[in-house]
């Protein structure tokens, strides 16, 4: 058929933004023609290049040849290229957890009052969010035992170096070493160092014995010298410590603070960090609240009453307002950067704050039977998990005599780094543990693949 | 106004039982509230409504650059393909990973930079971690232990000082001159060799540009040190100025600042660094790389290590990237343009004096006889939040005021109105402010003498 | 490795709810066992059960056989069942379009004060849903160039049917023939068939040449006892018809009541309907704020004033408060069936609003320019497909010599089934139109994937 | 409080230009608001802060059951792979047709019915759908010219009456009874050979069960007519009886009512009818059967034909299903226990009488002296959402109130609380009422004597 009067045609089809005013500059700018020339006007400038008082010989005309898109453009291209991540189901853990996260997370945490204010300077139209604020202050001290917490620092990594050089602070004692176990992760640890780096401490390794703490060993490593001993419950590696009370007996008569490293969901069920003897509890608060998102996550930060004016980071305290009526406030300001400077406790400004309230609602959502119910089942998992295993020809599990929380290490007999790539061709992802280990974690949200992953294991062991 | 705590609502004790550890591993129980889901959702809803965001209405906090956030970013990172963990073999998170890549190209250009880390999950971090590249370099040329000491300026932000002194300097504070800037004199006095670096903001935090900065940027170099930009006032030079070309050897972003994502009640932010050649061997580990078709992690020959546990704040970056990526060139061009225009007119708009000028995307007013932190409150019963107040302190009573360039001509002159409003208002109603939030006037000094950090604490 | 201390074990985990207080009966129920007792208490009964006051012989005590779900369950189980859907790229339209919503709508429009609230019984806690749907309605009045548009109806066939109702009612002739041209989707004639049937109305339907009106056919089928004409531009085949202008002059001086079937997109450009002679405009206003979703739509109705007490559904009007202020309201509610019972102008009660509320949203985001542009795009996607299409060996496209509006008919040398299999099979969705011929549509959405379908079809034509 | 419209933010007048159709095709231009994305994220935001729903506290309205709407059945509704078109070949969405033949099922147990049909828009659709039905299973036995009454109880919703009328019955309202119920006498009466269907719900709309319904069904059956039940009130019965075991023909259910999916400020709701076996052919078309592996869309042999241009509400059915399964046979007859435990809880609480009982989920007071419309407007002033008022009429000043199963007991006593104090409070002040809301008492009879309905009729 030809088509005189409809002119069906191949000339190319105008580029159209899908915000048509924002024809040119930015579509978050509201400003029309009219706006500018008024503003202008009212400010007796020609053009809004006069405004810059920049000198000729470091102005910059070049492009940055980035070419903006719309919406969709934006939104197509991206998810095109999160596309090549691996659609693989992960067994991994190391301190990065997954756990469903329930609808009313996303739901409540997204309204805009909440995501797009800033830090609550003006507490009499904050009092949403410190009251939020509050309530995860409140949550972490019930969960690690402490008497005080603190609204978040970044991640598990670097609430461990805050810890640190609180220790320095507090302990006037000449020691300058962090001593921490064998076990502890490449990635934290390197953290710590930067964070220790300008008080001029250093940090020492402790041996563990299956996984755990071994007191003598502990022991043996301990002198005058150390600020604080660093041990984690579940471990990296997934093991339920079994010597903390020892930890605590062994601290309890120095000036040597007890730093415990956990996670908010084993601590509904493990034992009470206050009753073990902790001074100071850190760890990833996120494994509520958030997906796993590539490592992002909230340091959790509790200590003792008698350290409180030495804590870093942002606290909110209950307070009155002229008509009498409880209300909450920023408080102890001294403590931080915009007031002491270089005096402050720490140089954090801008927290996690949004994560906690995401933290704080899933916790709330649980509630005390659903987190201590969750916790229980995180142990039973890798039990079966690894007994599953353990029937594998080529394959022993768990590698430690020990309970475990969520994840564990099996000892493979062959190329570990073999079976981890066959795995991941096959849609599992697992960590390598050196030549001849593997480290598997199961949660309740990854639980509906275990039969399929058991699946794979054989196939690839045999 | 007043909303119950989860606490005073329901306290439940739940003492685990048949639980598969022994009973010496776990402990005696756990008291929280207990609510079923309707009661949660009412609850945190009623405290969203109790709290002020940008997208209520303006939000002109100085050296904040609260800018609307669009709502597209967080549609792609709640996407399910940005849920992975960090131990991925690279070759399982290649989509993540060019992400980062992508986004360190774009820092690279807009910053004049040659290379870029995201890791640094604020802008603080940032600066920890420019910092510290500092001192491995100095290091590297066998001057760290001579150089002990950072610059900063009077006016600059504490966590400049705080950073500085948590990488173990010495903090050498330099006076501004008359017109607000850099003092050259002072500053020529201050460097040597003890100089480990300058950490300047530019435009500074009255809004003006360091004129000299080219002449800033010799003197500190020729005495060995390097020159640090803390990114927080990068909006006002987008597509026209950039730190690598004024000198700057170091520099942070602030995403959360200049590039739109949500500041989320105080964070998370992201604070990515960019370096001029000769420093990358410095830079945090692991950096992405890319030969083109694969994207790797690749440790920097002289790392300085890590200031986070893994890749920084992820979804935060990842927003980033889908705002410049929405904006391009253009778009953040006017970004600029327009951020400064407003600062411009809405000064012109307010009866306050405003000392230091030229200024761009924000301005010092002082509110004069009233203190600034009583004009602030009384700015709320106007609907709108007040700027940043009582810094820097070189102006007196200070109003810090960044409306940004998402204000339309109506709001920052809705904003001029309340400005004017509190002008008008006789010292009594001030200091009786704020009469119409849900909260009255809270003492801030009284909350801090006997600390009340929990509900267990309240009901001690 | 034999474990005698850590018992990995395969014994059954036990389920856990997602949200533990829910140990049995509903999650959204709040009341735990003290609540229940203190309530039964204080209304002097001793179970729950004797608060039912239902006869032995009808009470149910069977179970229905559905098992209660976790959150995380139900999602999952809900997810894959949809992942049955297959993975084909759609170029299907005929009524039903697919644009793309920009994140702000959802972002909105899913804010719980307006999705969780009600009809807006209680004006004076309701203002801000009452100012959307005046909004809307005015958006609508706008863009239809009616003098009054109401809040919505269910969809554009269910308008379509309301619309002839009100015909009857505010023509007194005798008259009892819906004129509706042939090319009228079967479904819509169906619905329209069942909202007549009452009022003993019957539906002619009348030819149409090349897709569009042939006004001396028109004017042949017309009588007396013909109440309304029903017209579509674009019609669901994708025509823009050319003869508006032509039957508003048939029907101007005639009891007859001129229909025109329209969209909110296409209207923003195409001619006026007031200009033409249009007494009603119907339609479908989700193109506009709604995804493809099966179908759910949102309908369109729009007329000139002197019908408006015989007007269907909500109408809000412009009011003012005690203190004077500007205020909405529901208003002519007398004309609704809460009030007027069998009288109402029509059955309708729950209607579309939070639909209406999402197509504000995207009106507004895209604004005058940007619907103009979006609206231009889509005149100008069909045409270049189709002379793409009409390269391919063994079609013709467009069928029809005219101007098409998102999508066109294209003619199949061979069987049009088989092709639109063998299509769906390479992953593309399009219409079967008889033995001969194919439907196919394309907006902004699909437009990314217009070259792949380009290339499948060369090849199934090959 | 007062939000500017759209259109006095900004009115933009467009023309198109080089527009691919000519300019005989085209319009002259439209004029409507542009406004950036910043200031729209603003006016619908603020918008939303003047609207009361759900998540801000209670809402008992009576008849409308306004309970939580669970936030997973959102994410379920805006996934991707649920956003498709209806006009797929039934092979291509097989996942889609699943969900609907799943629901269907879960309907027909509940409702106790033998075949059901999803695709009725909203509750009075299906009122109109049920009503074809029984025209069309009257017309089969060729008795459709004398049936051409529906009979309708005095407090029935003003639906029935209508969606009657729509299918062109004549009505005949039936007297309740001293005690509130149908009155069988009355009823005998009615009935007879012109009757088609009797309409009834059940509680009804004073929350009585009607307990002689055995007797009513046979009444109604032995004359030759159908029993329609209305769903509205279904919530009272989940789990505890059944329709189709009463005996009703035909029955609607209110998905958004029972089954919790969101009013969305007046809808989409649905409104899936059940029928009892030998009505299934006259079901609308398509339905979804399936043999276990596929599954098809059939048009029954005798259907009336569609009520919806597809396959109805389509992401509103999802929802239900997706609330269905969530709660399970323990979960739905939770529900009916605790919203006729909240009813009765309420009742006591409150200081007003409530002439009829037992009531089941929801109850009707009388404001006694008070005008209902008054009483509900002092009650706003208190925080909550008033009851439905002045209806029905069989109790004077009614306040018909349904407090639903998803209100903690504390919640219910706020409300116990709102409605004493009004009941204590004098004339002049519930006369004034509201005085604490965004808008004051409008008065909605003089917005109709010359109604505005649009910006540009405003603006005349």
């Amino acid at each position: 058929m030809t088509m005189e009067r409809a002119h069906p045609t191949r000339e190319p089809i105008p580029q159209i933004d899908d915000l048509a005013q924002a024809e040119s500059g930015s579509p978050f700018t509201p400003h029309d023609a009219d706006d500018v020339a008024e503003m202008l006007a009212a400010i007796d400038v020609d053009d809004v290049e006069e405004l810059f008082d920049i000198p000729d010989p470091v102005r910059y005309d070049g492009s940055f040849g980035i070419e903006g898109e719309s919406e969709q453009g934006v939104r197509r291209r991206l998810e095109r290229t999160l596309d090549a991540n691996a659609d693989v189901t992960e067994f991994l853990g190391r301190g990065h957890y997954a756990h469903y996260v329930p609808s009313v997370v996303d739901s409540l945490s997204l309204r805009s009052e909440f995501i797009t204010s800033y830090t609550q300077y003006q507490p009499e139209i904050s009092q949403g969010f410190l009251q939020v604020l509050f309530e995860f202050q409140s949550l972490v001290t019930e969960l690690t035992g402490m008497d005080v917490a603190n609204c978040s620092m970044y991640d598990a990594a670097t609430a461990l170096g805050e810890a640190a050089t609180l220790a320095d602070r507090v302990r006037a004692a000449d020691g300058s070493t962090i001593l921490v176990p064998d076990y502890l992760r490449a990635e934290r640890r390197a953290v710590l160092e930067n964070y220790t780096d300008g008080a001029g401490l250093s940090i020492c390794e402790f041996p563990t014995e299956n996984g755990m703490v071994d007191p003598d060993a502990l022991e043996t490593a301990l002198d005058e010298d150390v600020l604080l001993v660093y041990v984690e419950t579940p471990t990296t590696d997934g093991v339920i410590e079994e010597h903390l009370g020892a930890v605590g007996s062994i601290l309890e008569d120095r000036e040597t603070l007890f730093c415990l490293g956990s996670d908010l969901l084993a601590l509904s069920l493990l034992e009470n960090p206050a009753t073990v003897g902790a001074d100071v509890v850190v760890g990833n608060a996120g494994v509520l609240g958030l997906p796993n998102a590539f490592g992002m996550g909230i340091g959790l930060f509790a200590c003792r009453e008698e350290f409180l004016r030495q804590v870093p980071g942002r606290l909110v305290g209950a307070s009155e307002d002229a008509d009498g009526d409880r209300t909450y406030t920023l408080t102890l300001q001294t403590r931080e950067q915009h007031i002491r400077r270089e005096r402050a406790t720490s140089n954090i400004c801008s927290n996690q704050a949004w994560v906690a309230l995401r933290t704080a609602i899933h916790a709330t959502y649980l509630g005390p039977e659903g987190l201590t119910d969750l916790a229980d089942r995180c142990t039973r998992l890798p039990a079966r998990l690894a007994a599953e295993l353990d029937e594998v020809p080529g394959v022993s599990a768990p590698a430690n005599d020990a309970y475990h929380f969520r994840e564990f290490t099996a000892e493979i007999d062959g190329d570990a780094e073999a079976v981890v790539s066959e795995l991941a061709d096959r849609g599992f992802a697992v960590h390598q543990r050196g030549e001849d280990a593997i480290q598997v974690c199961v949660t309740e949200a990854n639980e509906a693949h275990v039969d399929d992953f058991l699946e794979q294991v054989r196939e690839v062991m045999a | 106004g007043h909303e119950p705590l989860l606490s005073e609502k329901d306290s439940t004790r739940h003492e685990p039982e048949d639980t598969y550890l022994p009973d010496d591993l776990t402990r005696d129980g756990i008291e929280l509230p207990s609510l079923s889901e309707p009661e949660l959702v009412r609850h945190y809803t009623r405290l969203s409504q109790m709290n002020y965001g940008i997208d209520d209405g303006p939000y002109p906090l100085g050296s904040c650059t609260m800018k609307y956030n669009p709502k597209f970013t967080e549609d792609i990172a709640g996407s399910t393909a940005a849920a992975i963990h960090p131990d991925r073999d690279p070759e399982l998170s290649q989509g993540a990973l060019q992400v980062y890549h992508e986004l360190q190209d774009y820092l690279s250009r807009i910053g004049g930079m040659d290379a870029v880390t995201l890791q640094p999950p604020a802008g603080a971090a940032g600066e920890l971690t420019g910092i510290l590249i500092a001192k491995a370099y100095h290091e590297h040329n066998g001057e760290g232990d001579e150089r002990e000491e950072i610059l900063v300026p009077a006016s600059a932000h504490g966590t400049n000082f705080a950073s500085a002194a948590m990488a173990g300097y010495d903090i050498v504070e330099l006076p501004a001159d008359d017109d607000g800037r850099v003092d050259l004199d002072a500053l020529t006095e201050a460097v040597g060799e003890t100089t480990a670096a300058l950490m300047l903001t530019n435009p500074n935090t009255l809004g003006l540009f360091e004129r000299d900065i080219e002449e800033i940027a010799d003197i500190v170099h020729d005495a060995g040190g390097l020159l640090y930009y803390d990114g927080a006032n990068l909006n006002a030079l987008l597509g026209r100025a950039r730190p690598g070309d004024m000198g700057f050897d170091v520099m942070h972003f602030n995403v959360h600042k200049t590039f739109a994502t949500p500041h989320g009640g105080g964070g998370p932010g992201a604070g990515p660094i960019g370096v001029r050649e000769g420093l990358e061997q410095f830079l945090p580990t692991p950096q992405v790389r890319t030969d083109g078709d694969e994207y790797t992690l690749v440790e920097p020959d002289e790392s300085i290590g890590k200031v986070h546990g893994s890749m920084g704040n992820w979804l935060v970056l990842l927003k980033a990237h889908a705002y410049i990526s929405r904006l391009g060139d253009d778009g953040l061009t006017d970004t600029s343009a327009k951020a400064v225009l407003n600062a411009n007119y809405l000064a012109e708009r307010i009866d306050l004096e405003v000392p230091f000028e030229p200024f761009h995307h924000e301005f010092v007013a002082s509110a004069g006889e009233t203190d600034a932190a009583d004009f602030a409150k009384a700015m709320l019963d106007n609907g709108v939040h007040p700027p940043t107040t009582k810094w820097p302190e070189i102006v007196d009573e200070a109003l810090m005021t960044e409306p940004t360039e998402a204000e339309s001509k109506r709001s920052l002159e809705q904003l001029a109105a309340a400005f004017n409003a509190v002008s008008d208002e006789d010292a009594d109603t001030i200091a009786d402010a704020p009469q119409t939030t849900a909260a009255k006037r809270i003492d801030q000094t009284t909350a801090a003498r006997d600390p009340t950090l929990s509900w267990q604490q309240l009901s001690e």
